[in-house]
C-alpha cells in the first residue's frame, strides 16, 4: 500500500519536473530554419509535393533507412525469440467460416492494390511506404484470420524482404555515384511537379520501403500467430 | 496547441504509472505504448503552427505561399519514424512476454527475480 | 683511552681481585642470611671449597654442544661486563677495556651471558630448565626497564654515555654523587639492581623449591664450577657499574671494595626481608611500580639538566 | 580513405541478404557475416590510420545536402578510433561466438551485424534524431540477442533491460523534440551554437532530459539494476560487446552532446559518475558470482570514465586534447579491452563461483591473460589504466579537484579489493575441472591481452614524463622474456636471472652514491644472494622468476628514479612482483590479499600526495621539487609518508605483514622481509631528505613519527613473543625492527639517520639469515609450529649456527652488529631529548630477547622429536647464502665504520652538523664511544679462554642419551614430554596481555566489516524486480533534476 | 469550438488511459490502448499532420493492437503451467 502511494508521489514529482515544458514553452511563431528550407526549396530540389515525404525519404533518408532496419531487426528478433524447436509439429490448420474465407479472397487483391497505391502516391498525398506497407500487411493478416493460407509462403516473403532492402541500400549507394550523396533521390529526373512519375526516386524508394515494411510486418505477425508445439 | 502537449504529457505520466504499478507484463507493455502515444502527441504538437495546413503542396497551397501556410514537416517526419520504432519495440516486448510466459508460466513481473543483488 | 698490551695483564689482575671479592662476599652474605634465619650457616670461605670441589669432580656428561657451551657464554658474559667497566677511576691501568665501549655496551653485554646460559640450559634434558629460562628471561627483560631508565637518566644527567666521564663528574665529594644529586633516579637504579641480582624476591628463576631441577642444577661438576666463578664475578661487575654511575665511583681498590660491599648488602637485605614473587607478579610489578617511578625520575632528570 | 558510409552499406546489405544467403548454407552466411565485420573493422581502421597520418576528417552528407538540412555523419579522429575499436571488438566477439552462430538461426547473425552497425551509427552521426534511430537499432538488436540464451535468467534480464531502455528512449525523444523547438535544428553542432541555456528553465529541462537518457544508458547508480542482470545472465560473447562496445558508443554519445551542457550539468554528470564508481565497487565487495562481479566493475568503470570526463571538461583540462586522451581515453581503453577479455574468459570458464575459476590454472596462458585483465582493471603498471590514473591524479590536483581524486582512488581501492580477492582465489583454490579452449575463443583473448600490454607500453611513452620510465624497460623486458621461457627448468632460469641481475647491478651500482649505493647493495647484491636458494627447488617453478625480476626491477628503478612518476611506477611494479611472490606460499592467499590491499591503499594515499605536489609546485614531476616546496609541505609529506609507512608495516598498518612474510616460500620470505621492506625506508629517506621540517600547523610530524616508531618496536616485539609459528615470529620481529628505522629517521639528525641505516643494514643481514635458516628447517620438517620441533641442532647444525648468529645480531647483544644500532639509539636520544619515545623503544628492544631465545630454543634445543630423527640439513643452496651472510655480519660487526663512515659522510649533505667521528675503527660521539673490533676481539678472546678452560677440565664429557634422564621421579619416554614449546611466555601474556590484544587487527576488521555490510545494504536495492528498477530510474531522474535546478 | 472538441477528446483519452492501466481484463486494456491511438490520430488531423494520422491509425491503433491480440492469443494457448 505504502509502495502504491510512494509511486504516486514519485509520479507527482516527475510531473512537476516536466511542468516547464508546458508552462515555459510557446509554440513556434514561424517555421524553424530547417523547416523553412524544406518548405522553400524542397519542392524544387526534390520535386515532391508531400513535404513530409521529401523529408522522410531524402533529407532525413538515413533515419528512414534506419527505421526500416529497426523494423527488420524487430522482425528478426521476434522471429528469433519465438523460433520453434527443430522438430515442432506442423501447425494445426484452423478452419474459418466460409463467408470470411470467400470475403477475404475477394477483398485481398483490393487491399493489396490500395497499399500499393498509397506508397506510389507517397510524394503527392499523405501516406507513403510505411502506411502502404501496413495496409499490405493487414491484408495478409486478413488472409491469416481467414485461414486461407495458414502457411504464408516464407520463401516469397523472404525474397521480397531481402531484395527490397538490398535494392534500397543499392539505390542509396547510387546516390553517391550519380548524385550528391548517399540516399540522394535525385538519381532519377525530378519530373513534372505533382505527377505520379516525378520527385526523382522517391516513389521508387517508397515502393521498396512499402514492400519491405509489409514483408517485415507480416514476418512479425506470422511469428506471433504461429502455434508453438 | 498547448492543450495537446499537456494531453501528451498526461498520457506519458499515466503510462509510466501503469508501468510502475501494474505487475502484469502485458499491462506494463500497454503502459509503455500509452507513453509512446503521449510522446508522439507531444512531438507533433510542437511542430504545429496556429492556423496552418498540412505540409502537402497542392492546388490550394502553392509553392510560393507554402512558407506562410504550412506547419513544420520535421516533427511529422520524426514521429513517423518514432511510431514505427515504437511498434518494433512493442512487438519485441510482446515476444519477450510470450517467451517468458512460456518458460515461467506467469506474466507477473515480480516473479522474474532470478537475478538480484 | 686506547689499547696497550700491558692493559691485558692489568685487566687480568683486576679480574682476579674482583673474583675474590665476589667469592668472599658470596660467602659472607650467605652467612648473614643464615644468621638472620637463626641458622649457623656456612663458613665464609665455603665458596672457595665448593669451587675447587666442583672443578675437581669427574662426572663429565653433556647433553650436547650448546649444553657444553652454555657456561662458556655465561662466564664470558660475566667477565666481559666487568672488563668493559672502568673499575678504578683515574687509574690508567685499572680502567680495564673501557675504551672499547661505553655504558650502552655494558648494558647490552649483560645479555650475552644470559643468552648463553639460556641456550645451554635449553639443551639440557629437562623441560623444567626451559621453564626456568622462560621465567628468567621474562623477569630480566622486565627488570631491565628500571635499569635502562636509570642508566638513561644518568646519561641524560651527565650528557654522556661514558662511564668514566660520569664518574669524573661525580668527583669532589659525596655531594656530587648521583645518589645525592638525583636521588629519585638512584632509587630506580636500586630497584633495577634488585631485579638483576636474582635474589629474593626476584629469585624464582633459580627456584629450587618449585622446580626440582632449575637451570643451574642441570649443571654439575666443572660446568657448575664455571657457573660459580661467574656468580662471583658477574654480580660484582654489575655492582661496580652501579657504583660508578650512581655512587661516585672509586679511585682505589679500598673504596671500591667498601662501596661494592655496601651496595651488595642492599640486595641481601631486601632478599632476606621479602618473600619471592611469581614471574608474572614481578613482571607486572616492574611495569606497575618501577616503570612509573622511572618515568617520574626521568622527567625529574630532564628538568634537572635544564 | 574509403567513404565511411560503406560501413553502413555493407552492414545493411549483408544484413538484408543474409537470410537469403543462408539458404545456400550456413558456411556461406558465416563467410559473408565475417567478411562484413572484417570489412567494417578494416574501413574504420583504415580511416583511423589515414587521419592519424594527417588526412582530413571525413564529413558524409547524406542526400547531398549540407547540415543542418540533412543528416550528416562525421569520421574524424575520435570517430574513426571509436568505430575501429568497436568494429574490431565486434569482429573478435563474433569469432568468439562462432560455435553458437553456427548452430543458431541465421537471425543471430543478422542481429549481431545490425547491433554493430548501430554502434557505428551512434558514434558517427551528428544528428540528434538520427542518434535516436541508431540507439534503437542497437538496443533492439541487443534485446533480441539477449534472447540467444534459452533460459529464464537471460530472458528476464532482457525484459528488464527493454523496459528500462524504453524509458531512456522516452527521455531522449522528449529532449530531442524540445531541443528542436528551442534551436530549430537537429544537427548537433548547429544546435550547440543556437542553444542558450540561460534563456529559461524549459531549455535546461530539455537538455537535462536528453542528458539523463544518455546517462541512463550509461547505467548510473541506482538506475542500473537491469544492466547488472544483463551482465550476469546474457551470453558472454554478447556481454563482452554490451559491456565494452556499447558502453564505448554511449560514452561517445556523451562526448558528442557535451557542447550542449553547462557547468551545472557537467558537475551533475561528474557527481553521478563518481558516485556510481564508488558505490558499485563497494557493492562489488559482496559479489560471489563472477559475471555479476564483472557487471559491478563495468558499471563502476563506466561511471568513473564519465565522471572523470565531465570533470575534465568542467575544469577546462579537456581543452588540452592530450590530457583528455591520456586520462579519460586511458581509463576507457583500459576498461574496454580488459572487460571484454574478462567476459570472454567467463564464457570459457563457465563457472558460477569465483573459486571455480581455478580451472584456469590448468592452462598457464589463460591465467596469464586473466592476470593481465585484472591488473589492468586495477590500474597497475604496465597497463594503460595505471598511467591514466596517474595522469588523472596529477591533472585533478592541478585543478584543485581533491574530493574527486579521493573518490576516484577510494573506488579504485574497493575495486582492487574484490579483483585481487578473485585473483587470489584463482591462483590458490584447489580442485578438479578443466577449460576447453578453441582457436576461435583463444584468438580474441590473446589479441586483447597483447593489446593491453602494447597500449600500456604506448601510454608509458605518451604520458608526460614518460620518457623517464625507460629505466624500467630493460628489467621488464627480462620479466617478459621469462614469461616466455617459463617452460625451462628452474635451475636454468635461476642461473639466467642471477647472471643478468649481477650484470645489471654491476652496471648500475657504480653510478650510485651515498645511501643510494647502500640500498643498491641491499636490493641488488642482496637480491642475487637470495636467489641462490632457488637452486633448491626442483621442477620448473612456474611463475616465480618473472615476478621476482619484476620486484627487483621495481627496486632497482626506485634507486635511480628522479621523477615522481618513475618513483611511483617503480613502486607499483615492485609491489606487484612481490604480491605474486608472496602468494606462492601454500596458505598465502588471504595474506597476500591483505598485503596487496594495504599496499594499494598506501600507494593511493601516496599518489594523492604526489598529485598535490604536482599541483602546488608548478606541475613539476621532478623529485627535487619536493625540496623547493613552500606550501602544503606538511600535508604532502604526510600523504607520501603514509604510503611508505604501509610498506614498512608501522604499527596499525602492519597487519598484513606477519601472514604475508610468514606464509611465503622459503626463499621468498627473506626477499620480502630483508629486502623489500627497505624499499619503504628508502622512500622515507628520499622524502625526508627533501622535506626537513614537515609541519601541519604547529604540529611537527616527525615528533609523531618517532612515537609511531617506538610503539611499533614495542608492540611488534611483544607480539612476536607470543607466536607459535616460527616464521610469523620472524615476521613480527620485522615489524618491530622497522620501527627502529622509522624512529631513527624521525630524529632528523645526522646521527638519527645513521642509526636508521645501521638498523636497516643489520636487519637485512640477520633477517635474511634467519628467514633462510628457519625456512630451510621448515622445508625439512614440514611444519612451522615451533612446539612441533626441537632438538634440531643435532640434525641441522649449520642452520643452528645461522640462527644463533642471527639472533645475537638481532637482539643487539655485543659483539655482533646489532649493537651498533642500540648504541647509536642511546646517542640520538641524548642528542634529541625525546626520552619517552626512546624509553618505549628500548623496552621494546629488551623484549626482543624473549622471542630470540624462543626461536632458537624451541627449534634447535631441547629434545629431538621422533618424526624428525631422519631429517637432513637444509639443502646446500639454502645454506650457502647463510654462510655468506654470517661472514657479512661478522665483518660488519668488526668494521662498522667501513659502512657507516662513508654513509655518514654522505649524510652530511643533508645534516651538515655531523655528530659522529671516527678514529680508526672507533666511533666517537659527543656522548660515548664504541670500537666494534675491540669488542669483538675481547669477547672472542674471553670466550676462547673460558672454552679452553672448560675443555681442559672437562674434556671427556660424554653425551647423555635422550631418555637417560629422570625428572619428577619419572623417566620420560616421549620427546614431547621433555620439550616445553607451547605458549612459552605464558606469564608474559598474563602480565602484559592487554598490549597483545590485536587492536589494529580489530580496527581493520571493523573497517572491512563495515564496508561489507554497507555493500550488502546498498545492493539490496537491486531486488531483482524490473518494476523496482523502473522506480529507481524515475527516482534517479527526479532527484538529479532537483539537484541540477537546486530545488 | 475546436478547443472544446480537443478538450472532450482529451478527457476521453485520459479516461481511456486510466482505464487501460487499471483495467483487470487484458483484452479490454489492449483495446482501450488501441482506442487511445485511434483518437490520437484524430488529433493529428487537427494538428495538420495527415501523414502521422494515417500512420498512427494504421500502425499505432491497428497493427499494434493486432500484434497484442496475437500475443495474448498465444499466451492464452500456452495456459498456466504453474
Amino acid at each position: 500500500m505504502i509502495k502504491k502511494y510512494a509511486v504516486l508521489l514519485l509520479l507527482g514529482a516527475f510531473a512537476l519536473m516536466l511542468l516547464p515544458f508546458v508552462t515555459e514553452v510557446t509554440p513556434f511563431e514561424e517555421l524553424s530554419p530547417v523547416a523553412q528550407k524544406y518548405v522553400k526549396d524542397g519542392p524544387d530540389e526534390l520535386g515532391s509535393a508531400n513535404l513530409v515525404s521529401s523529408v522522410i525519404v531524402t533529407y532525413r533518408g538515413l533515419d528512414t533507412l534506419g527505421e526500416v532496419a529497426v523494423l527488420f531487426i524487430a522482425a528478426a528478433g521476434v522471429g528469433f525469440m519465438l523460433r520453434r524447436r527443430g522438430d515442432a509439429k506442423k501447425p494445426v490448420k484452423r478452419e474459418a467460416s466460409g463467408i470470411l474465407r470467400s470475403g477475404t479472397v475477394f477483398l485481398f487483391p483490393l487491399v493489396l492494390l490500395y497499399g500499393i497505391y498509397i506508397f506510389l502516391h507517397g510524394h503527392l498525398t499523405p501516406g507513403g511506404g510505411f502506411q502502404g506497407g501496413v495496409v499490405i500487411a493487414s491484408g495478409i493478416v486478413l488472409l491469416l484470420l481467414a485461414g486461407v493460407s495458414a502457411k504464408i509462403s516464407g520463401t516469397v516473403l523472404h525474397w521480397i524482404e531481402s531484395l527490397s532492402g538490398a535494392v534500397y541500400v543499392a539505390l542509396g549507394v547510387l546516390g553517391i555515384v550519380l548524385a550528391a550523396g548517399f540516399l540522394d533521390n535525385r538519381i532519377l529526373p525530378a519530373g513534372e511537379f505533382g505527377r505520379l512519375l516525378s520527385a526523382g526516386a522517391i516513389p521508387l524508394i517508397y515502393s521498396l520501403i512499402g514492400l519491405k515494411v509489409g514483408a517485415e510486418l507480416v514476418g512479425i505477425i506470422d511469428a506471433m500467430q504461429k502455434d508453438e508445439l | 496547441m498547448t492543450l495537446i502537449t499537456i494531453l501528451g504529457f498526461i498520457l506519458i505520466v499515466i503510462g509510466i504509472w501503469g508501468m510502475l504499478s501494474q505487475s502484469n507484463i502485458i499491462k506494463i507493455i500497454i503502459g509503455f505504448s500509452i507513453v509512446d502515444t503521449g510522446i508522439h502527441l507531444v512531438m507533433v504538437s510542437i511542430g504545429y503552427l496556429k492556423d496552418r495546413t498540412a505540409p502537402i503542396l497542392d492546388e490550394t497551397v502553392g509553392k510560393a505561399e507554402a512558407l506562410a501556410r504550412v506547419v513544420d514537416p520535421v516533427p511529422s517526419a520524426l514521429v513517423l519514424t518514432a511510431i514505427v520504432i515504437g511498434l518494433a519495440v512493442t512487438a519485441l516486448m510482446l515476444a519477450y512476454a510470450v517467451k517468458l510466459h512460456e518458460m515461467k508460466g506467469s506474466l507477473d513481473i515480480h516473479d522474474l527475480k532470478e537475478l538480484k543483488w | 683511552m686506547g689499547f696497550e698490551p700491558i692493559k691485558i695483564l692489568y685487566s687480568l689482575l683486576s679480574l682476579f681481585i674482583i673474583f675474590n671479592i665476589g667469592m668472599l662476599i658470596n660467602g659472607i652474605t650467605r652467612k648473614i642470611g643464615a644468621r638472620v634465619g637463626r641458622r649457623h650457616g656456612i663458613r665464609f670461605y665455603q665458596p672457595y671449597i665448593d669451587l675447587v670441589k666442583n672443578y675437581a669432580l669427574r662426572s663429565n656428561i653433556t647433553h650436547g654442544i650448546m649444553f657444553y657451551l652454555g657456561p662458556v657464554f655465561r662466564l664470558t658474559g660475566g667477565i666481559g661486563v666487568y672488563l668493559f667497566v672502568p673499575a678504578i677511576y683515574g687509574s690508567e691501568y685499572f680502567g680495564n677495556f673501557s675504551f672499547a665501549g661505553d655504558l650502552v655496551l655494558i648494558t647490552y653485554f649483560i645479555f650475552f651471558g644470559t643468552l648463553g646460559m639460556a641456550l645451554g640450559a635449553g639443551e639440557g634434558g629437562h623441560p623444567y630448565s626451559a621453564i626456568g629460562i622462560s621465567r628468567g628471561l621474562a623477569q630480566v627483560t622486565a627488570a631491565e626497564i628500571p635499569l635502562v631508565i636509570a642508566f638513561l637518566g644518568a646519561a641524560i644527567q651527565y650528557q654522556s654515555l661514558s662511564v668514566t666521564e660520569m664518574v669524573a663528574l661525580q668527583q669532589g665529594g659525596i655531594q656530587n654523587w648521583t645518589l645525592v644529586t638525583n636521588p629519585l633516579l638512584t632509587a630506580v637504579a636500586l630497584i633495577a639492581y634488585l631485579g638483576t641480582m636474582m635474589r629474593s624476591p626476584f629469585d624464582i628463576v633459580l627456584a629450587p623449591q618449585e622446580i626440582p631441577i632449575g637451570p643451574p642444577t642441570e649443571y654439575h661438576s666443572t660446568f657448575l664450577g664455571v657457573l660459580q666463578t661467574n656468580r662471583a664475578i658477574f654480580p660484582m661487575a654489575k655492582t661496580v657499574l652501579f657504583m660508578n654511575v650512581f655512587f661516585g665511583g672509586a679511585t682505589n681498590w679500598g673504596v671500591l671494595i667498601l662501596k661494592v660491599f655496601l651496595i651488595y648488602m642492599w640486595s641481601v637485605f631486601v632478599g632476606v626481608v621479602f618473600p619471592r614473587f611469581r614471574v608474572d607478579h614481578s613482571i607486572r610489578w616492574f611495569y606497575k611500580y618501577a616503570l612509573p617511578l622511572g618515568l617520574v625520575a626521568l622527567a625529574a632528570t630532564s628538568l634537572l639538566i635544564k | 580513405m574509403v567513404n565511411p558510409i560503406y560501413l553502413f552499406v555493407i552492414a545493411l546489405a549483408a544484413g538484408f541478404l543474409l537470410s537469403l544467403i543462408d539458404k545456400a548454407g550456413r558456411s556461406a552466411a558465416l563467410t559473408v557475416f565475417y567478411a562484413a565485420l572484417a570489412a567494417m573493422a578494416g574501413i574504420s581502421a583504415q580511416a583511423f590510420i589515414a587521419i592519424l597520418g594527417g588526412a582530413e576528417s571525413a564529413m558524409i552528407f547524406t542526400a547531398g545536402f549540407k547540415p543542418p538540412f540533412s543528416i550528416n555523419l562525421q569520421m574524424g579522429l575520435e570517430e574513426s578510433f571509436f568505430t575501429m575499436i568497436v568494429n574490431v571488438l565486434g569482429l573478435l566477439s563474433g569469432i568468439y561466438l562462432v560455435k553458437k552462430l553456427k548452430t543458431e538461426k541465421v537471425y543471430a547473425l543478422v542481429l549481431y551485424l545490425m547491433m554493430i552497425m548501430g554502434l557505428n551509427g551512434l558514434i558517427m552521426t551528428r544528428d540528434l534524431f538520427n542518434l535516436f534511430v541508431f540507439l534503437e537499432i542497437t538496443s533492439i538488436a541487443t534485446y533480441s540477442l539477449i534472447g540467444i540464451e534459452r533460459n529464464i535468467r537471460s530472458l528476464s534480464a532482457g525484459f528488464k533491460y527493454m523496459i528500462a531502455g524504453g524509458l531512456a528512449s522516452m527521455f531522449f525523444l522528449i529532449g530531442t523534440i524540445y531541443l528542436y523547438r528551442f534551436t530549430g535544428v537537429l544537427h548537433l553542432d548547429s544546435m550547440a551554437e543556437a542553444l542558450d541555456l540561460a534563456s529559461g528553465p524549459a531549455v535546461v529541462l530539455a537538455v537535462f532530459t536528453l542528458l539523463i537518457s544518455v546517462l541512463i544508458e550509461l547505467k548510473p547508480f541506482p538506475a542500473n539494476g537491469w544492466a547488472l542482470d544483463v551482465y550476469e545472465a546474457a551470453d558472454d560473447g554478447l556481454v563482452a560487446v554490451i559491456a565494452s562496445a556499447s558502453s564505448a558508443a554511449m560514452l561517445f554519445v556523451l562526448y558528442k552532446i557535451t557542447p550542449l551542457l553547462n557547468g551545472t550539468l557537467l558537475l551533475a554528470v561528474a557527481g553521478i559518475g563518481l558516485t556510481t564508481f564508488v558505490l558499485s565497487n563497494l557493492m562489488g565487495l559482496m559479489q560471489h558470482s563472477p559475471k555479476r562481479l564483472l557487471g559491478y566493475s563495468s558499471i563502476g568503470q563506466i561511471g568513473l570514465i564519465m565522471g572523470v570526463y565531465a570533470l575534465l571538461v568542467h575544469s577546462g583540462a579537456a581543452s588540452e586534447p592530450m590530457t583528455l586522451l591520456l586520462v579519460a581515453g586511458g581509463l576507457f581503453i583500459n576498461h574496454f579491452i580488459a572487460k571484454a577479455g574478462l567476459f570472454w574468459l567467463a564464457g570459457l570458464v563457465g563457472k558460477d563461483s569465483l573459486e571455480g575459476w581455478h580451472v584456469l590454472r590448468k592452462k598457464p596462458v589463460l591465467v596469464f591473460m586473466f592476470g593481465v585483465f585484472i591488473l589492468a582493471l586495477v590500474g597497475l603498471p604496465p597497463f594503460p589504466g595505471f598511467f591514466a590514473k596517474w595522469q588523472l591524479v596529477m591533472v585533478f590536483s592541478e585543478k584543485g579537484l581533491t574530493l574527486a581524486t579521493v573518490l576516484v582512488l577510494l573506488g579504485s581501492f574497493l575495486e582492487a579489493a574484490y579483483l585481487f580477492r578473485w585473483l587470489g582465489k584463482v591462483l590458490k583454490t584447489e580442485g578438479e575441472g578443466e577449460v576447453k579452449t578453441s582457436f576461435a575463443q583463444g584468438l580474441p583473448l590473446t589479441l586483447s591481452a597483447l593489446a593491453l600490454i602494447g597500449l600500456g607500453a604506448g601510454f608509458s611513452l605518451w604520458i608526460p614524463g614518460g620518457s623517464g620510465l625507460k629505466i624500467l624497460y630493460l628489467p621488464m623486458l627480462l620479466a617478459a622474456a621469462l614469461f616466455l621461457l617459463d617452460f625451462l627448468p628452474a635451475w636454468v632460469k635461476n642461473t639466467l636471472v642471477i647472471l643478468l641481475m649481477s650484470l645489471y647491478a654491476w652496471q648500475l651500482l657504480p653510478g650510485l652514491e651515498g645511501y643510494r649505493f647502500l640500498f643498491g647493495i641491499i636490493f641488488l647484491a642482496g637480491g642475487v644472494l637470495l636467489l641462490i636458494p632457488g637452486y633448491a627447488f626442483k621442477g620448473k617453478r612456474r611463475g616465480f622468476y618473472p615476478f621476482a625480476v619484476m620486484m627487483y626491477a621495481g627496486l632497482a628503478a626506485l634507486l635511480i628514479s628522479e621523477s615522481t612518476l618513475q618513483l611511483f611506477a617503480a613502486w607499483e611494479i615492485m609491489t606487484l612482483g612481490s604480491y605474486f611472490l608472496i602468494i606462492r606460499g601454500k596458505r598465502s592467499e588471504p595474506h597476500a590479499l591483505s598485503y596487496m590491499l594495504f599496499s594499494i591503499g598506501g600507494a593511493f594515499v601516496m599518489l594523492m600526495g604526489l598529485g598535490l605536489l604536482y599541483g602546488v609546485n608548478g606541475q613539476s614531476l621532478a623529485l627535487t621539487s619536493l625540496e623547493t616546496l613552500t606550501q602544503s609541505a606538511g600535508v604532502i609529506f604526510l600523504l607520501i609518508m603514509l604510503g611508505f609507512l604501509t610498506k614498512i608495516a608501522s604499527m596499525g598498518l602492519h597487519i598484513w605483514l606477519p601472514g604475508a612474510h610468514g606464509e611465503a616460500e622459503t626463499d621468498v620470505s627473506p626477499m620480502v622481509s630483508a629486502i623489500l621492506l627497505k624499499a619503504g625506508m628508502f622512500g622515507l629517506i628520499v622524502l625526508m631528505s627533501a622535506i626537513r621540517r614537515p609541519m601541519i600547523g604547529n604540529v611537527d610530524i616527525t615528533y609523531w613519527m618517532s612515537w609511531l616508531g617506538a610503539i611499533t618496536v614495542f608492540l611488534g616485539n611483544l607480539l612476536a613473543i607470543y607466536q607459535e609459528d616460527a616464521k610469523r615470529l620472524l615476521a613480527y620481529s620485522s615489524v618491530g625492527n622497522l620501527g627502529y628505522v622509522l624512529f631513527g629517521l624521525s630524529m632528523m639528525t645526522h646521527m638519527g639517520w645513521l642509526t636508521s641505516i645501521a638498523f636497516a643494514l643489520n636487519h637485512f643481514l640477520f633477517k635474511a639469515l634467519l628467514f633462510l635458516a628457519i625456512g630451510g628447517v621448515v622445508m625439512r620438517v614440514k611444519t612451522k609450529n615451533m612446539y612441533e620441533m626441537g632438538g634440531l641442532i643435532k640434525r641441522m647444525p649449520v642452520s643452528f649456527i645461522s640462527v644463533l648468529i642471527g639472533i645475537i645480531a638481532l637482539s643487539g647483544v655485543p659483539p655482533l652488529s646489532g649493537y651498533a644500532g642500540k648504541w647509536l639509539t642511546f646517542n640520538i636520544l641524548l642528542e634529541k631529548g625525546w626520552y619517552l619515545q626512546g624509553l618505549v623503544l628500548i623496552i621494546g628492544g629488551l623484549i626482543a630477547f624473549l622471542y630470540c631465545f624462543r626461536l632458537i630454543y624451541a627449534v634447535f634445543l631441547g629434545q629431538l622429536k621422533d618424526n624428525h630423527r631422519r631429517v637432513k640439513e637444509a639443502p646446500l643452496p639454502v645454506l650457502i647464502p647463510q654462510i655468506i651472510l654470517m661472514i657479512a655480519i661478522m665483518f660488519f660487526s668488526a668494521y662498522p665504520g667501513l659502512v657507516l663512515h662513508p654513509v655518514g659522510d654522505f649524510l652530511l649533505k643533508y645534516f651538515p652538523q655531523g655528530a659522529i667521528s671516527w678514529q680508526n675503527n672507533t666511533a666517537l660521539t659527543a656522548y660515548g664511544h664504541w670500537d666494534g673490533l675491540a669488542v669483538l676481539i675481547i669477547t672472542g678472546v674471553m670466550f676462547a679462554s673460558v672454552f679452553a678452560l672448560l675443555l681442559i677440565t672437562n674434556r671427556k664429557a660424554q653425551k647423555v642419551g635422550q631418555f637417560n634422564i629422570v625428572y619428577a621421579a619419572e623417566r620420560p619416554s616421549r620427546p614431547e614430554l621433555t620439550h616445553v614449546g607451547y605458549n612459552f611466555f605464558a606469564h608474559y601474556r598474563k602480565a602484559l596481555g592487554i598490549f597483545s590484544r590485536p587492536f589494529a587487527v580489530k580496527f581493520w576488521d571493523g573497517v572491512s566489516e563495515f564496508a561489507h555490510s554497507a555493500a550488502d545494504l546498498f545492493r539490496k536495492i537491486y531486488s531483482g524486480n524490473g518494476q523496482t528498477y523502473l522506480v529507481h530510474i524515475i527516482l534517479f531522474v527526479v532527484v538529479v533534476y532537483a539537484f541540477v535546478t537546486g530545488g | 469550438m475546436i478547443t472544446v472538441f480537443i478538450v472532450v477528446l482529451s478527457l476521453v483519452m485520459i479516461a481511456a488511459a486510466v482505464l487501460a492501466v487499471q483495467q483487470k481484463s487484458l483484452l479490454s486494456a489492449v483495446l482501450l490502448a488501441g482506442v487511445i491511438s485511434l483518437l490520437a490520430s484524430i488529433l493529428y488531423l487537427v494538428l495538420a499532420a495527415p501523414d502521422v494520422a494515417m500512420t498512427e491509425a494504421a500502425i499505432g491503433s491497428g497493427l499494434t493492437t493486432i500484434v497484442f491480440l496475437f500475443a495474448l492469443n498465444k499466451i492464452r494457448k500456452q495456459g498456466k503451467h504453474d
